[in-house]
């Protein structure tokens, strides 16, 4: 087969079971649905590891499959960059993005939409592999907003809850909010650029970095900056960076599964895919990249704050995904794109895991989310214990662990920074290492281990989810096998994937050209390769390191808070009054966006439609002429008041106005 | 060349005698069924007609197809002159195929004076390709303002409680547009040499104040159909009142009569004074992005509401002719293109669900996706092409103008790409409120999803969104040589001292 | 001398005076066909006059034919008052407005 | 001031004052004697102007026949005066205004002399004013004054159509009708037969 | 000057018409027979038709001593005359029936009206113009107030008639200034005489004021209109009908031949004062119709701003300006005939389909007619494809020709206004429902549905080949003017 028709052929595959799915679902049956798409996944999957490979050969593509649309001398094409880049994205979607198919046949065994939920999850791959290997802006708007779509479904997939349409809503506007900036940012690439080409653009950008615009008289601003912090708003949309992170925890109201996949491994880091892409022209704009530290180094500690109070297990792991973004994007602002692109890589393996874990933990509760509720679950789940443990000892970075090397890389890379706010941005991940350690063990000591709460909890919620069988409380049970198997295939890597890969990866050039570092500008990739000795050396050095020991101090902590000093929780509670208040509040973030933007927009709408267009235009414009018309005809009624003297005044003073006018 | 009887006159008069022979052959509605089948027949043989242009079309050249010219009033040298090109082509077709789909969406629904009904919608079809495909102005003129009375009588007989209100307000509002554009047709029949020819009217230099005074009242002709803030208050209440084929073919087609007078007439006959005034026209177009996406927002009749958003989208259609670039141009006329489907596709997702409650009140719904899956499906895609979600048709128009704004101003272009958040906000809280949730009420309860031919309707307008949103070229490449020709002229001041 | 401007003034006094009674005269009927009856007399006097100072008959052959259709004119107007009268009892102009607006 | 003159002013002011009168008058039926006053005077001046046909013609026509019409409407409906009196100067500030206003604009147009005419020469002895006319009347005008025939065939059939009522219940015979009939319809033959009460068909 | 004879067979039409017209008054009196005075009033004027053709001479000739004159334009204003009285008299046949009216003394008048119009179109002489406004203005005001036991009828017959004669004495003056003026009372003389010499500007424009007061009355322009709407509201549908479709082509007559055949040379005088009239015509007439509950009173106003359309077209002075006029007349004369028509054709015995309520949902039970009605008064309204454009059209086309594009304007806006009453009507006979007892209906006329439906298509045809009665119109005015 030619090696473009397998091009072709990694996001059709998907594509063509969403379709089957979706349109015949009933036709096919539940069976014939998950079939049907796990084999286009398993095709699009096998189709991406033989890329792999002739890519690692040193094939790499950039070319058109047909032209979208032409206007002008301008021509937008819809297109194929196949670089190490594009593999590395390609084969983490594929992979996870199988394992989460096969998993749901277990997972959503029960629920009336079961077709309807495969047809998604294969669209979100095509969409997802869409964007991931376009070649040009378009095509990655293209993907970048078919993904959020997806989201939106599948967030609102359970249509019936209130929670979960308000969830969808939210999601999609907030992340409409990142696309507008993006959008903009490419309006202005194709502007300036005249071409929507990553290879031109790319080539154009050196010979554009001296150009200002000036938006507001008078300021005028580097175009790079502009465009690059305008397309970074997409990229906060998407990967949920602060102030737009709002919508992550709440899309935890979609299934698990999806939340393994699209909200933690996939879609919410194509933002720092994008800016990797991006970086020939990020690099070139040292405002924009600090822009970008500082947005993920608030969003990496301050997220991980919130993670630590929740009590239902997704949104632990939610605001842990928060955190884990902001690292990334943290690192994408040290230019240390690769290690960003790693944790992506890493994180995606491990996070995937830990939320299908959660996912088997909460089918196991019989879909009760509350970790107060859980505990002492070791016993019962044990592959899912397992395969939980390994996910969390990769999230908090435990030396040689896949977690370990792509986070700590990142945390150096930091240090590494010369660049304004790289100080903050420093303290920020390293800080981050507690809280991420300490949420962390929280929730595994809470579930795993302890007193088993379960026996005594289930009369106080009724938290079913649609389609299960609700009322059957038994004991928790370890899940079928269509869920741990993947819970296992993802911990391999989640151990594994780090320690062979960190040096190609981050010092082996192994992504060529796909990503571009200024070396001069921002050395930090550079210093870091310097001291970089392997991968046992730098997991035996970081022993001495202080993130290893905040980490070390975080699990204790945890452990000592939920194992030893149960009450204590509950006092830290009460005497941080205000702190807990505020982070329960989220910062008040929800609060906020509600009244102001939601809030404001219907009241900002109803003023403008009641007072102008109800009233102003319609009321005097509109009615008000036809309303004067019709009284000034009433008025005249008068005038033909019926008596003929009066008629005849009118032809002699007709005759005598007419006389005294031309006489 | 120029033959008597040819394609173009052809779409015209298939549907108007086919509307003409519904109304003999009907009379009373016990025979019903009959005259549905007439009515479709036409409009069938309508379509059909009509895809010639399409096939037999030479995108290469800016220059006038198909044309066909016959003395009609020499007294005053008014041709019966038909002709069109890469920009008007394409709404022949948009408006024969719309007519079909209102035909077969108008089924069961009217139940009274079928044949009436079905003849206005044929007719209204033939005059409205008229108005398309005239070269002549006053052909123009007199089609333009033909295809108000079969609408008027539309909203009217068949509309909601509150119908005569909208269709008078409709009416007059349109008229009052039109009749000043009578004036101005006279007195460039009268600059111009004396010829109603459009084309020669393209030719003619003219003072600025004249440019101005025309533009003005080429404003009112058109915007009002576009139509843009201020002038869009008509369209809510007719599209509120009117039936769901009333709604769909004001959406689809009317709408766009307004947009295309703009190109065919105002930019090419005063491109000085489009080019002075472009700042109030971009600024209507911006107010009418914004201003009303926000008042979309809170109204609670869908029908008003996609009504609002039909004139939001309509913006963007100004903005990007008076950016004076091919994306903006283009752009718009997608955008046109895009919006008949999407609108088209809205009312009558709107009409599926009247239908069945009898009522358009956002409130009186909630949960209709438990009980009409499939109809939930199509509806989430028009939705979802209504914000502007790439792969579908709505998203094609809107990038389009977006980047031809950014060419011309930033905040142009940051102000329409608000679009992207009022009409995902606008259209999917309307989604949210009727598709999602629990089973409202027992209305909502006793709902039964669409039938096949409900289905066949909205799929094929489905295909449409989601053919032009993957691959819009075809439609582009019709209009390249007609568009650029338009720029080259508008470029050129034609102005005299 | 008298000139033709003085018969002329005369017949503009005379035309005024009618005008006078329409507006005076807002009950009786056959008052405002009087009135009428004036303003004709004032255009035949013009008439007259001009003729005899144009030297030219043609002016008073048309006296003559106003002459006679006033004549006509008054039957059929007389006619229409007995009528109207038959009906209404009145011939008070105030009683004829059930025709306005 | 030459007599001409003298009985100009004379008539003028008569004719005036009767014109006034008209106007004014409480009474219908003075108004209309005052408007024969006014015919009359209008007739001396007509004399004045050499057109004595016309002069007589307007008494005869006018005075004669028309005025009389008036005063005979006037006496045959019975109208109560003083009802019709109320508030008959309550008009004059705008009667007054707008008649004051064209008669001065008409003096003021007409007053000077515009029209370039002086006093015609005298017409010779021979000439008679209504042979003039009826020559005039009966060739070059022969039009209209077929023309003024068929108005008054037009006044005398609406007169008649509009007054004349077929009263049902009038009891004199019309002749035309009398001798139409014939003894069909009027006589009608009968067959009596014998009464008996089986027999009750026949005869209805 | 040709000799008498020839004299009489150019004046054919209207010999042969008073004949007609005698020998129904004679019928009348001594046969009373319905069916031989109906037929035979649409015999003689089919008759006279007949002879306007047949005596045609394709080139103005002057008659009776310039008394008459006989031209193209003025061949083409009689037949139609002709036409449209035919028209009047079968539409109004069930509805005189019902009422007692279909007799020689209404039928005669009526044919004593057409010739008063034919004398008044064929007018060539002050004298002439004078005699048949008269002869028209006396038959209309008996049949006015021929339904003689309505008071109603009654008081707008009292209230046409005062109103005439203080008309027709403005009229008076203002010939009798002008006689002084130019010495003359035959149109061409006068011409001639105002081409060559004007002895004062001022006398002229003042004997025009009343020249054009006069003019105003008859063609029902603001402010000599306020008769129209209550004659017509208060007349018979039958003969309000009658008075507001043909009497509309003589004025229109009238105002050529006084204005363009007699003062053309005073065109700057008389412009202007037709242009002030106009638009207080269209604003009177426009504003005022929609306040009404009547349709024949809505009517009467939209008569008074079709006129102003009409002296729109007459100010311009120019050839295109004339033609347009007449062509606006003539339209507006067949679309009121299917307006009055259709009102008169509706009402029943002892009641009229007056009251636009009365309308209501008359697309229910007679759908047909509805249509017809529709097209009138969208045709009215002036949209196309009816032949109404047409005539707004080339009004405007004349107008703007000659620079008013300020009134061309002023005119298109009111006519916007003045579509909302004529929608109205539509939207009263197919958006309402019908009322449980309709008080309208249609007999089993089936001639008068005919021509009803020959009218409406006609307007409908016209509308959208309009080209042969444009030609007519423009070659008639063009052919006449001297």
């Amino acid at each position: 087969m030619d090696i473009k028709t397998l091009y072709l052929v990694v996001p059709m595959a998907p594509l063509a079971g969403a379709v089957v799915a979706g349109l015949f679902g009933k036709l096919i049956g539940r069976t014939g649905a998950h079939l049907v798409t796990i084999l286009g996944v398993l095709v699009a999957f096998l189709a991406s590891l033989l890329i792999f490979q002739d890519v690692l050969a040193g094939h790499t593509f950039n070319g058109a499959i047909y032209t979208w649309l032409t206007s002008g001398n301008l021509s937008l094409e819809i297109g194929f960059l196949i670089d190490r880049l594009t593999v590395v994205m390609m084969l983490v979607v594929t992979f996870v993005s199988l394992m989460v198919h096969i998993y749901t046949i277990g997972y959503m065994a029960d629920d009336p939409g079961y077709q309807r939920f495969f047809s998604y999850i294969a669209l979100f791959t095509f969409s997802m592999l869409m964007l991931v290997m376009s070649n040009n802006f378009l095509q990655l708007f293209f993907g970048w907003e078919a993904v959020g779509l997806v989201s939106y479904l599948l967030i609102g997939f359970w249509f019936t809850r209130e929670s979960a349409i308000y969830a969808n809503l939210k999601a999609f506007m907030v992340n409409r909010v990142g696309d507008f900036g993006f959008l903009l940012g490419i309006a202005l690439i194709m502007a300036w650029f005249g071409s929507l080409d990553y290879q031109q653009v790319f080539q154009m950008a050196p010979q554009m970095a001296g150009h200002t615009i000036s938006l507001i008289d008078g300021h005028p601003w580097s175009l790079l900056t502009v465009i690059c912090v305008l397309l970074f708003i997409g990229a906060m949309g998407k990967s949920a960076q602060f102030p737009l992170h709002v919508w992550l925890p709440d899309s935890m109201e979609g299934p698990t599964p999806i939340s393994a996949l699209i909200h933690a491994a996939t879609m919410v880091t194509a933002g720092i895919f994008m800016v990797a892409r991006m970086s020939p022209l990020f690099e070139l704009s040292d405002t924009s990249l600090s822009f970008v530290m500082i947005i993920g180094a608030i969003t990496a500690l301050f997220m991980g704050f919130l993670g630590m109070i929740q009590n239902d297990i997704k949104r632990v792991i939610a605001y842990s995904t928060l955190s884990q973004l902001g690292y990334m994007t943290v690192a994408l602002g040290a230019s240390a794109y690769s290690a960003a692109i790693f944790h992506l890589m890493t994180h995606a393996f491990f996070k995937a895991l830990l939320f299908l874990g959660a996912g088997s933990v909460i089918m196991g509760m019989h879909h009760d989310q509350d970790i107060r509720n859980m505990g002492g679950l070791k016993k019962y789940m044990p592959i899912t214990w397992l395969t939980m443990l390994i996910g969390s000892l990769a999230l908090i970075g435990t030396p040689g662990f896949s977690g370990f090397y792509s986070k700590d890389s990142i945390i150096e890379a930091v240090q590494a920074s010369h660049l304004w706010g790289s100080g903050f941005a420093a303290f920020a991940v390293t800080a981050s290492v507690f809280v991420t350690a300490f949420y962390s063990f929280r929730l595994y000591f809470l579930v795993f281990h302890g007193k088993e709460r379960f026996h005594n909890a289930h009369a106080e919620h009724d938290h079913g989810e649609e389609g299960d069988s609700q009322g059957h409380h038994g004991a928790p049970h370890e899940s079928p096998w269509v869920v741990t198997v993947p819970l296992v295939l993802l911990a391999i890597p989640s151990i594994y994937a780090g320690w062979p890969y960190i040096e190609p990866m981050l010092y082996g050039g192994f992504f060529g050209s796909a990503i571009y570092i200024d070396a001069l500008a921002h050395p930090a990739m550079a210093e870091l390769g310097a001291e970089f000795h392997g991968p046992a050396a730098m997991a035996l050095s970081a022993l001495t390191t202080l993130p290893f020991w905040l980490a070390v101090a975080g699990v204790a902590t945890a452990y000592y808070l939920y194992m030893v000093r149960k009450d204590l929780p509950e006092k830290i509670k009460e005497k941080a009054g205000i702190v807990y208040a505020i982070l329960d509040d989220k910062y008040g973030f929800d609060r906020f966006n509600d009244w102001f933007f939601a809030g404001g927009a219907r009241l900002l709408g109803g003023k403008l439609w009641r007072w102008g267009d109800v009233a102003a235009i319609d009321g005097v414009l509109v009615n008000g002429s036809a309303r004067l018309v019709g009284q000034i005809a009433r008025i005249s009624r008068y005038l033909q008041s019926g008596y003929i003297y009066h008629y005849a005044f009118a032809m002699i003073i007709g005759v005598a106005l007419l006389a005294t006018w031309f006489v | 060349m120029l033959e008597g009887i040819g394609i173009l006159s052809l779409t015209i008069w298939v549907p108007i005698v086919a509307g003409l022979l519904v109304l003999a052959a009907g009379g009373d509605d016990r025979n019903a069924s009959g005259q549905r089948t007439l009515a479709l027949i036409g409009a069938v043989l309508g379509l059909l007609v009509a895809i010639p242009l399409w096939t037999g079309f030479n995108v290469s050249t800016p220059a006038i197809q198909f044309e066909e010219a016959l003395p009609w009033v020499p007294s005053f040298n008014i041709w019966y002159h038909l002709g069109v090109d890469g920009i008007s082509m394409p709404f022949i077709l948009l408006n024969s195929f719309t007519t079909v789909l209102v035909v077969l969406a108008g089924w069961k629904v009217i139940q009274t004076k079928v044949a009436q009904y079905m003849a206005a919608m044929l007719i209204q079809s033939g005059i409205i390709n008229g108005v398309f495909a005239a070269l002549d102005g006053m052909l123009f003129y007199v089609c333009f303002e033909a295809m108000l009375i079969p609408l008027y009588l539309i909203i009217g007989i068949w509309g909601g409680p509150n119908r005569i209100y909208a269709a008078i307000k409709f009416f007059i509002y349109t008229l009052l547009g039109s009749l000043l554009m009578l004036v101005a047709m006279i007195y460039l029949f009268f600059v111009s040499g004396g010829s109603f020819e459009i084309m020669v009217w393209h030719k003619v230099g003219l003072t600025m104040m004249a440019q101005l005074l025309l533009f003005v009242v080429f404003f009112f002709a058109f915007a009002v159909k576009v139509p843009m803030w201020p002038v869009h208050t008509w369209l809510p209440d007719a599209h509120v009142e009117a039936p769901t084929g009333g709604s769909v073919v004001l959406a689809a087609i009317t709408l766009k009569v307004g947009a295309y007078g703009l190109l065919r007439f105002t930019l090419p006959i005063v491109p000085d004074a489009a080019h002075e005034l472009t700042w109030l026209m971009v600024g209507l177009s911006l107010i009418a992005v914004v201003y009303i996406g926000l008042v979309a927002l809170v109204q609670a009749d869908m029908k008003k509401l996609i009504a609002y958003s039909s004139i939001a989208h309509m913006g963007f259609v100004t903005l990007g002719f008076f950016l004076f670039n091919p994306l903006g141009i283009e752009g718009g006329l997608i955008q046109m293109i895009s919006h008949g489907f999407v609108a088209g596709a809205l009312f009558l997702c709107i009409g599926v669900m009247y239908d069945r409650v009898h009522s358009r009140q956002i409130a009186d719904y909630g949960g209709v996706a438990n009980t009409m899956p499939r109809f939930a499906a199509l509806f989430m895609l028009f939705a979802m092409a209504n914000s502007g979600l790439p792969g579908t048709s709505g998203f094609v128009g809107e990038f389009m103008v977006v980047l031809g704004a950014m060419k011309v101003n930033f905040w142009w272009a940051a102000t329409a790409g608000l679009t992207l958040i009022f009409g995902a906000a606008y259209t999917l809280w309307m989604y949210k409120r009727v598709v999602y949730g629990k089973v409202a009420n027992e209305h909502v309860a006793g709902l039964t999803d669409i039938d096949g031919r409900e289905f066949l309707v909205l799929a094929s307008l489905a295909i449409g969104v989601l053919a032009i949103g993957v691959y819009p070229l075809p439609i582009t490449d019709v209009m390249h040589a007609s568009v650029n020709n338009l720029l080259e002229h508008v470029a050129h001041s034609k102005l005299i001292p | 001398m008298i000139g033709v401007n003085h018969y002329l003034i005369l017949g503009s006094i005379l035309f005024a005076i009618g005008v006078l009674g329409i507006f005076l005269n807002r009950k009786n009927l056959i008052v405002l066909l009087m009135a009428i009856e004036l303003m004709l007399l004032a255009v035949n006097l013009n008439f007259i006059a001009f003729s005899h100072f144009l030297n030219d008959t043609a002016g008073q052959v048309f006296v003559f034919f106003i002459l006679t259709v006033a004549a006509a004119e008054s039957a059929i107007g007389l006619a229409i008052l007995v009528v109207l009268f038959r009906n209404t009892r009145s011939i008070n102009v105030q009683d004829l407005d059930k025709l306005k607006g | 001031m030459d007599f001409a003159s003298l009985v100009f002013y004379f008539l003028a002011a008569i004719l005036l004052l009767a014109g006034l009168r008209v106007v004014t008058a409480k009474n219908p039926v003075h108004s209309a004697l005052a408007l024969v006053l006014t015919f009359f005077t209008a007739a001396g001046l007509w004399i004045l102007l050499e057109a004595e046909f016309l002069a007589i013609a307007l008494i005869l026509v006018y005075v004669g026949a028309v005025m009389v019409l008036f005063i005979f409407v006037v006496m045959m409906l019975d109208i109560n005066i003083e009802e019709m009196r109320k508030g008959f100067w309550d008009h004059l500030p705008l009667a007054g205004l707008v008649a004051g206003l064209m008669a001065v604009e008409m003096v003021m147009v007409l007053g000077g002399d515009r029209f370039g005419l002086s006093a015609p020469t005298a017409k010779p002895a021979s000439y008679s004013n209504t042979r003039e006319l009826g020559l005039l009347l009966y060739t070059d005008y022969v039009y209209a004054f077929e023309l003024a025939a068929v108005i008054l065939l037009v006044a005398i059939v609406a007169a008649i159509a509009l007054t004349l009522r077929r009263n049902p219940n009038r009891k004199n015979i019309d002749p035309g009708w009398q001798s139409r009939q014939t003894a069909k319809g009027h006589i009608r033959m009968v067959n009596l037969k014998p009464q008996h009460p089986e027999y009750k068909e026949a005869d209805e | 000057m040709t000799s008498i004879s020839s004299d009489f067979v150019t004046a054919l039409p209207e010999i042969g018409l008073l004949a007609v017209a005698c020998v129904v008054l004679l019928v009348e009196a001594y046969n009373q027979s319905r069916a031989a005075v109906y037929l035979l009033t649409l015999t003689g004027l089919l008759l006279t038709a007949a002879l306007v053709v047949f005596t045609g001479a394709g080139v103005p000739v002057l008659a009776f001593n310039g008394l008459y004159v006989d031209d193209p334009m003025g061949e083409v204003l009689k037949l139609l005359t002709c036409f449209s009285a035919i028209a009047a008299v079968i539409y109004s046949r069930q509805f005189l029936t019902d009422r007692k009216m279909l007799s020689g003394d209404y039928l005669g008048l009526l044919l004593f009206a057409v010739l008063g119009m034919l004398v008044m179109i064929s007018a060539n002489h002050f004298l002439t113009l004078y005699l048949g406004l008269e002869l028209l203005s006396l038959a209309l005001y008996a049949m006015v107030a021929m339904e003689r036991d309505s008071a109603r009828a009654t008081e707008a017959a009292m209230k046409y008639f005062v109103l005439g004669a203080l008309a027709s004495g403005l009229l008076l003056y203002g010939m009798s200034l002008i006689y002084g003026l130019t010495g003359s009372l035959e149109l061409g003389k006068v011409a001639e005489a105002l081409h060559f010499n004007v002895k004062s500007e001022i006398v002229l424009a003042f004997g025009l004021v009343f020249i054009v007061a006069g003019l105003g009355f008859k063609l029902g322009a603001a402010p000599f209109h306020m008769w129209a709407p209550d004659v017509y509201h208060g007349a018979p549908a039958a003969v309000t009908l009658f008075v507001g479709t043909a009497p509309k082509l003589a004025a229109f007559a009238f105002a050529m031949r006084i204005l363009v055949d007699g003062l053309q040379p005073a065109h700057g005088d008389w412009q202007q004062m037709l242009a002030v009239m106009a638009v207080a015509s269209l604003a009177i007439g426009n504003i005022a119709a929609i306040a009404q509950t009547n349709i024949k009173r809505m009517l009467a106003y939209s008569t008074v701003s079709h006129m102003g359309f009409l002296l729109l077209g007459m100010m311009t002075g120019s050839l295109a300006g004339y033609s347009a006029a007449m062509f606006y007349a003539v339209t507006y004369v067949l679309m009121s005939l299917g307006g009055f028509g259709m009102v008169t054709y509706l009402s029943r015995t002892g009641a009229e389909a007056e009251n636009l309520d009365d309308f209501k949902g008359l697309n229910a039970h007679h759908p047909w007619l509805a249509a017809i009605m529709a097209m009138v008064m969208m045709s009215m309204a002036g949209l196309p494809p009816f032949v109404g454009f047409y005539a707004k059209l080339t009004v405007l086309q004349a107008l703007v020709g000659a620079g008013w594009i300020g009134l061309a304007v002023v005119a298109v806006l009111f006519s916007l206004i003045g579509a909302f009453f004529y929608l109205r009507v539509v939207w009263l006979m197919y958006f309402d429902t019908p009322p449980a007892e309709s008080p309208v209906y249609g007999q089993h006329a089936g001639d008068a549905v005919m021509l009803l439906s020959v009218n409406g298509l006609a307007i409908l045809l016209l509308g959208i080949l309009p080209q042969t009665l444009l030609t007519l119109c423009a070659l008639a005015v063009q052919m006449s003017l001297r």
